[in-house]
């Protein structure tokens, strides 16, 4: 609710998952904006993969929260800037110990019209996974564990795929 | 100065900050090698005042210096 | 959470708004999914515009049931073959009188990555819009009201951007 | 045979279905045109056993016909 304000620096990060009735209570809080037309959601979800034998059990997400807030705060300017139709965008991300079955992202955008409001999750949801400084562990089921790499940043950390 | 580790870097390293001396991030990679067992297999990114930075650039000491394994949120 | 069933009819109406909260509890419901790594969500709100002066108060959604179902049976199973990963796909459309503000339709999908559902949910609004006999009549501030027609349909009511 | 009405179509004959024999949708047509007024200068389409139906189709009294306005779903 925030398409006013989109310079101001906000926190993403929410300590656990992510409650799905917690996204209900953001989409309800829409409805005195009858300028919105559309909403568009993206949730990712901790899924139980199997590597070597082994099962994702839970994902263990840290953060360079300072980095991550302003890095954030640029990416909120520019898809303003690229889709200034849109109404609002709201950015939520894990951190802590996420349990398979449970959420961890959100990316949340509305608008007048359905295109903005999907073209801008899109492109913000790819933009966090390159850009924010977010490590993730896999938690598997032999008490051992992986760093999650996301498969668009090289080895050097550079967005490959923007 | 005092340098920020993350993730996996952290991990090797035992800790979340590492005290260091260096004029810039090319002599910052040495001396993190120096100091943390296996880095050189390892990849990494330096955040300085919480920007990435490429190739090498001086450092004075005062900016916020943070070592950045590959990023893994969404 | 019915990829193995796309072939049933289901009903995909309901009299009056969707409830936020109903989205909330749909996203809840598919936390014992562990193979789901994405959900997109697009959700519909009845928007306030103004037609020459008055303002939209309501929208008022009749339907053919019965021709809506098949099609969107046929919605689905085309969807599911299209996007073979997906987990499920679930849609809602309100009948009745929406106010604005109010929420009146909803496609969710589910994936264990992200391309397909936000594929097949794009996709899956464009054909609801343009190949489901559903009817809507806007309310204005002044009491009369006129006939919404889709833009992506043409006048013999053939869809034009498929 | 019933012939269901919907949306404006319906508001403009006052009545959700309307009794009529038609041997062929253009023979519908002007049925429906000779009943409901004003019928000329709108827009339908016309659906047979719950499909549209484009051109001329013969009907022998025993299908599901209605008649549809622009769709407005979404």
């Amino acid at each position: 609710m925030s398409g006013t304000k989109p310079h101001r620096v906000r926190d993403i990060f929410v300590e656990g998952p992510i409650d799905a009735a917690f996204v209900g209570t953001s989409i309800a809080k829409h409805a005195t904006r009858t300028d919105i037309g559309a909403h568009e959601i993206f949730l990712g979800q901790v899924r139980a993969d199997a590597i070597e034998g082994r099962t994702v059990e839970a994902l263990e997400y840290s953060a360079y929260r300072e980095m991550a807030m302003e890095r954030m705060t640029a990416i909120r300017e520019e898809a303003f800037a690229m889709w200034p139709s849109m109404t609002c965008l709201h950015v939520h991300h894990s951190l802590g110990t996420i349990k398979a079955g449970e959420l961890c992202f959100m990316v949340f955008a509305s608008a007048p019209h359905r295109a903005a409001a999907r073209e801008a999750v899109a492109w913000v949801v790819d933009r966090v996974k390159a850009e924010l400084p977010i490590f993730g562990k896999e938690i598997l089921s032999d008490a051992t564990h992986v760093w999650k790499v996301n498969r668009s940043v090289d080895p050097q950390g550079r967005p490959t795929d923007l | 100065m005092e340098v920020l580790l993350f993730g996996l870097i952290a991990e090797r390293a035992g800790a979340r900050t590492l005290e260091l001396s260096a004029a810039s991030t090319s002599e910052l990679r040495v001396r993190l090698a120096e100091r943390i067992e296996g880095l050189a297999a390892l990849s990494y990114a330096i955040a300085v005042d919480r920007r990435l930075v490429m190739g090498d650039v001086p450092l004075n000491g005062s900016e916020e210096v943070a070592v950045l394994p590959p990023f893994a949120g969404g």
